[in-house]
């Protein structure tokens, strides 16, 4: 009788538990402009989404602090996708028939953008994704936009490097999700018009916690140069790696890794890894006449500030994607159709992860100028030039 | 009608069973006796091919049944029940015989899933059936208990009807009298003749000497894992190595 | 760089490897040999090491072996904890309810140290230093030394408790008749509780070892865990050699099938291993005599 | 006896009723999107719940099957011209007879060691997804799966797409209560209660069981089907072994063998997150906790706890009643 009564109990106390929850969710009253996003704030890409989303309610606090857009707040609604591509549609969904959001920033990874693609396509709402992979935007879809630097941007960046070294024969070790397999993807796609071969072409898993098997077969392999393309903490554990087999070739890492935490958990080993990267890292070392230099700066600061960590350029593609939106609702209000027509005629904007063009024909605008080679040096992102 | 020929079984070293023959005659009620540890229960475990033996076969009939599955067993009319009383505890009484009519029913998958009119039709025919059962054995009042909820008299009870279910030729019985009074014990003997009267051959291990020498007409001995004696109740009774064994003399 | 040392580098990380996976492996049979549960959580007692330690050093300002004691120490107290909250009061002790359990357990922890310490992964320094050491050509860090060491540690003091302790002894009683056992007089119920202690107390050794080497973040326990359990299906459900055996057997299969095959299908290959030895072995491949138990 | 199995048709009936005029109310709403995974959800959960709660035997490889019935979909649709609907049914067939082949060895194993045999299946087939990037396009996924079209009728929004999973829930649901109250239910449900006492009643366990795992994964492929030709883009992280827990969840919750149950198991995990949206981040320590209390104190899940609160409620009522009389 005892054990019955604690059961009803139980059940009762999640019944009301969830039905608070409901209620609790639906109390939010609707204030002016929504805005939706959808990070993957939990789960496997969650070093993507929560800098993203951090990033994104910082400029939206700033920017209702600073009196909204021409006198109207925003509302950031934000959606944990958990990198789960239903998770996203749903949350897709929610945002364009719950909330009728004017615009959506995010997903964070490429296959979740891919998933809501169509439903946003058919709703006909604005969305900048702060994803990289290339067939976000290529081919153009009319509403999709995204801030995410494609990673043959990157690639191109080490490739050229290699090439001025005169480098021809190198190893790359990629992690088998879906940053690393984009970057795989990418650098051999790219490799022969650098004249690059790759001669040994190796993976580790997300969660491998050794890489040396992998390694000691790049190194029987001859390669000159590693590339490794990963998101923390693989790389760190590769660099690590690499230093206790005794390797002596360049090893070079993705943008993947380009925050303090990798210098944090690679310690003595990181030093002399080169990197493409966003400018974010090396934000002070830039020259004044660069012009992204400014919001460069006012972002680390204020991230700085509010969250006591260093921002990196994950928080940095919402940045650029809520900026180019706060612009583009500026010049042409809140109308979903407006601010995509708004979005399409972006020139020369100057955000974090580069300078942003777009055009009826390319909707991911950026060249490869917007990743520069760091080193790391002494403990510390260095400038390659 | 069940012959068991030279049966040796052996558990990582230790001879449980070693070099038992025995036969039992067609509608016959035999009981298997011997002190705890005999190998008694293992003796029926390697029959209804729940142990596999070191040694030896077993024939029903004439057919060989040795390493044969219990379903196997099952369908060629051979079924037990258990010391411990083994019933599906979740569901109800009817049920439960419901399973034993298992062999008696073909539906697969996909017409019970469907409920094809053959499936409807057998689905009725295997209910009256198990409530016959139940009536047989007298549990047809419980029918909708759940079977956990059951005295364990009862228990024993609907054991019996869902083996009968089954339609056996032969029936075996783990200490079928374990743990009932004595009014429950002299039913169980009413039983027990009723069951031998549908022509079914019966086999019972016991510890209640009183029900053994009442129903039994003929009488294994089994001690330390092997046959001491096999006989009538009463050659069994004035057996003397059987008496030395219980008495625990040399 | 030769053939042989290649080799030679393969068989000093798969053998490294395969310690850390033989002592995740040691939690699972010391509770398993108790109890004849298999926890799921075993693998967060690993990741509950490692994160104590690194928030100990970082809070407390104190030496890593008194923050390496007090993490362990923590550790076994959560293990207590899911032993008299979860396992205890359980009446319904099906295989089904206590999997559901453990994996249930597993979760909980797991999202409580996400909540507590944050997502980041995070390193400790190692024991000794970071320069490698040259074998035959092929290099291992001093870590590993640490681990091997502890590791044969371990097994020692597994031996001894088991075979001379009084306490080992009950515990092995258990192991093999609760009901006897607790008819000459010994209290199953802190049997029960001990294997927890223990194993959670190993578990989070192993968590501390290897976070100089591998790092480690709130979710490290669910494919360590699993290795481990590879590792002791493979040994035969035994907390002694014979995990050893089959964790390191595993880290060499691993480690050569990744550097002669194909590094992509590394888990693969554990897992076609681990199914294989359920499907024709699943007493395992080292399971002496059925004296050996716990 | 017949009383009750007409209520049970009721029950079914009214449920199907609600389940059809639902979209007639949420015109438009989001809420149709999160149905419509609910249904895919369900017919998972229902599909596990064959297996768990009627057989007994566990399975944490659940989101395998769900996989390999999207990937094999998927891939058919968009690498060859094969119609989506021969699609699905190639790729449930497919599952199956993978089920079928390794139910032998695999439902061998009891208890821990089967659960450490599906897991390990589970992550196999889940690096074989991310592995053969040439098929499956690897970790970024597949993308551009086709919608399922019935004549000029597209299945590619909430409504139609809301009709088409629930018409296939709906079935699974009745044939699955079917069954269960057939002559292989019960011989599932005794395999569950004792498997030896079954055994020797003639019941072939190993058959019976390998069957209702295949017909498990066949309905998951199918699920998994459908799932891959409404979302239109999959990727490997959807099936992995963290969904497989999230199935086994969800059946736990709900209630162990009660078709309903699985219904709400999945109802609840599908909107959890909305209900967490205020407490975000807690959702997988409110999953291990329901896990582990109601595995302690509801071994009947929700499903039953609201059984038993009707019950006390009915009664209290009848004896207020007579205290009032």
């Amino acid at each position: 009788m005892k054990k019955k009564f604690f059961s009803t109990m139980l059940f009762f106390v999640i019944a009301t538990i969830l039905f608070v929850f409901t209620a609790g969710a639906q109390a939010f009253a609707a204030p002016p402009i929504k805005i939706g996003a959808l990070f993957s704030v939990s789960g496997p890409a969650a070093f993507l989404g929560e800098p993203e989303r951090n990033t994104a309610q910082m400029l939206v606090y700033e920017i209702n602090k600073a009196g909204g857009i021409k006198g109207r707040k925003l509302e950031l609604v934000v959606i944990d996708t958990q990198g789960d591509p239903a998770k996203a549609v749903q949350g897709a969904n929610k945002l364009i028939k719950d909330d009728k959001v004017a615009a959506i920033i995010g997903p964070s990874t490429t296959g979740d953008s891919m998933a809501v693609i169509p439903v946003v396509e058919k709703a006909g709402i604005p969305l900048i994704s702060c994803a990289a992979g290339i067939k976000i935007t290529d081919p153009v879809k009319k509403w999709i936009f995204k801030t995410a630097q494609n990673d043959a941007l990157a690639v191109a960046r080490i490739y050229e490097y290699l090439n001025k070294q005169k480098i021809g024969n190198v190893a790359i070790l990629t992690v088998s999700d879906g940053f690393g397999s984009s970057g795989r993807e990418q650098l051999v796609a790219h490799a022969k018009e650098y004249g690059i071969e790759i001669i040994s072409n190796e993976t580790y898993g997300p969660k491998d916690t050794d890489m040396t098997a992998q390694l000691t077969k790049i190194r029987a392999s001859g390669a000159q140069a590693i590339i490794c393309w990963g998101t923390n903490p693989g790389p760190a554990i590769v660099a690590r790696n690499v230093k206790q087999l005794g390797i002596k070739i360049p090893l070079f890492m993705s943008h993947g890794v380009s925050s303090k935490k990798f210098i944090e958990l690679a310690g003595d080993a990181a030093e002399g890894i080169m990197l493409p990267s966003g400018r974010v890292i090396v934000a002070s070392q830039m020259p004044n006449t660069d012009r992204q230099k400014k919001a460069l700066l006012s972002y680390v600061t204020s991230y700085k500030n509010l969250y006591k960590v260093e921002g990196d350029h994950f928080g940095g593609h919402a940045w650029d994607a809520m900026m180019l939106l706060k612009g583009a609702i500026e010049k042409a209000g809140d109308k979903p159709s407006a601010i995509r027509d708004q979005l399409e005629k972006t020139t020369k904007f100057a955000g974090i992860g580069g300078t942003f063009s777009y055009t009826a024909q390319d909707h991911a605008g950026l060249t490869k100028d917007a990743f520069v080679l760091v080193e790391v040096k002494d403990q510390n992102w260095k400038l390659v030039k | 009608m069940l012959k068991v020929e030279s049966i040796t079984q052996i558990f990582g070293g230790l001879t449980a069973l070693e070099n038992v023959s025995f036969s039992v005659a067609p509608h016959s009620i035999t009981g298997v006796i011997g002190p705890n540890g005999a190998g008694k229960t293992t003796l029926f475990n390697i029959v209804t091919g729940l142990y596999t033996q070191t040694e030896g076969k077993v024939y029903l009939g004439d057919k060989n049944i040795s390493f044969f599955e219990p379903e196997v067993l099952a369908r060629l009319g051979l079924v037990r029940t258990f010391q411990n009383v083994e019933l599906f505890g979740q569901m109800s009484v009817l049920e439960n015989v419901m399973v034993g009519l298992h062999t008696k029913s073909k539906s697969g998958i996909f017409s019970c899933a469907f409920k094809l009119p053959g499936q409807i039709k057998e689905e009725k025919r295997i209910k009256e059936k198990a409530y016959q059962w139940l009536e047989f054995t007298g549990l047809a009042d419980s029918a909708d208990v759940t079977a956990c909820n059951l005295p364990f008299g009862k228990g024993r009870l609907l054991e019996i009807s869902r083996a009968m279910a089954v339609e056996p030729q032969i029936i075996l019985m783990d200490e079928p009298a374990a743990g009932l009074n004595s009014r429950e014990t002299a039913g169980l003997a009413g039983l027990i003749r009723k069951i031998q009267e549908l022509g079914v051959t019966i086999v019972l291990v016991e510890h209640d000497m009183e029900l053994v020498m009442d129903v039994c007409e003929s009488i294994i001995v089994l001690n330390l894992g092997k046959k001491l004696a096999h006989g009538t109740p009463r050659e069994i009774q004035e057996n003397k190595a059987v008496i030395a064994a219980y008495l625990g003399e040399d | 760089m030769d053939n042989p040392s290649q080799l030679v580098q393969y068989i000093l990380t798969g053998l490294s490897n395969g310690a850390i996976y033989a002592l995740i492996g040691f939690g699972f049979a010391i509770i398993h040999n108790a109890t004849g549960i298999l926890n799921f959580a075993q693998g967060e007692f690993v990741m509950l090491g490692g994160m104590f330690t690194i928030f100990i050093l970082s809070f407390l300002n104190i030496p890593l072996p008194m923050a390496i004691v007090l993490a362990i120490a923590f550790s076994t107290l959560v293990g207590i904890l899911f032993e008299r909250l979860a396992i205890r009061p359980l009446k319904n002790v099906k295989p089904l309810s206590l999997v559901i359990i453990t994996i249930g357990a597993s979760i909980f922890i797991r999202g409580a140290a996400m909540l507590i310490w944050g997502k980041d992964t995070h390193a400790l320094p190692a024991f000794s230093g970071n320069e490698p050491l040259y074998v035959y050509g092929a290099t291992i860090m001093p870590q590993h030394l640490w681990i091997f060491g502890i590791t044969i540690l371990i097994i020692i003091a597994n031996k001894l408790f088991f075979s001379y302790s009084i306490l080992g002894k009950a515990m092995r009683a258990c192991a093999y008749n609760a009901y006897a056992a607790s008819l000459v007089g010994i209290d199953v119920k802190i049997m029960v509780l001990l294997s927890f202690v223990v194993s959670a107390a190993i578990g989070s050794m192993a968590g501390i070892i290897i976070a100089p080497l591998t790092m480690t973040s709130y979710d490290v326990g669910i494919m360590l865990g699993i290795k481990g359990f590879c590792a002791v299906i493979i040994g035969g459900m035994s907390s002694g050699l014979g995990t050893v055996l089959g964790g390191l057997l595993l880290g060499l299969l691993e480690s050569l099938g990744a550097g002669y095959i194909s590094a992509s299908y590394k888990d693969a290959f554990a897992f076609i291993i681990l199914l294989l030895i359920l499907f024709i072995r699943p007493e395992g491949l080292f399971k002496q005599k059925e004296t050996q138990r716990v | 006896m017949m009383i009750k199995e007409k209520r049970q048709i009721f029950i079914f009936l009214l449920f199907a009723l609600v389940v059809l005029l639902v979209p007639i109310f949420l015109k438009g709403s989001y809420f149709l999107n999160v149905l419509v995974f609910i249904g895919i959800n369900t017919l998972l959960a229902v599909a596990l719940n064959l297996l768990l709660g009627y057989a007994g035997q566990i399975s944490l490889g659940q989101a395998a099957f769900f996989g390999l019935g999207a990937y094999i979909s998927g891939i058919l649709t968009t690498r060859f011209p094969v119609d989506p609907w021969l699609a699905l049914v190639v790729a449930a067939g497919c599952a199956s007879v993978l089920a079928f082949v390794i139910g032998f060895p695999i439902l061998k194993l009891k208890g821990h060691y089967l659960a450490m045999a599906t897991l390990g299946f589970g992550i196999i087939v889940y690096i074989i997804f991310n592995e053969t990037v040439d098929w499956t396009g690897g970790p970024s996924g597949l993308s551009g799966i086709p919608n399922l079209r019935l004549g000029p009728f597209v299945f590619d929004n909430d409504r139609n797409n809301y009709y088409l999973v629930w018409m296939m829930t709906l079935g699974v649901m009745l044939l699955s209560i079917n069954l269960s109250q057939s002559r292989i239910g019960r011989a599932l449900r005794a395999i569950n209660d004792s498997e030896v006492a079954a055994r020797v009643m003639g019941v072939n366990a190993r058959m019976m069981k390998v069957q209702i795992f295949t017909v498990s994964a066949f309905v998951s492929a199918i699920a998994g089907s459908l799932y891959a030709h409404t979302i239109t883009f999959i990727s490997p992280a959807s099936f992995g072994f963290n969904f497989s827990v999230e199935l086994l969840t969800m059946v736990i919750i709900g209630g162990l063998g009660s078709i309903y149950g699985s219904f709400l198991g999945a109802t609840i995990l599908t909107m959890l997150p909305e209900f967490l949206r205020v407490f975000r981040d807690f959702d997988i320590v409110i999953y291990g906790l329901m896990l582990i209390l109601i595995t302690m104190f509801m071994p009947a899940g929700l499903i039953g706890g609201i059984e038993m609160s009707i019950k006390i409620i009915a009664e209290k009522i009848k004896g207020s009643a007579e205290n009032n009389a």
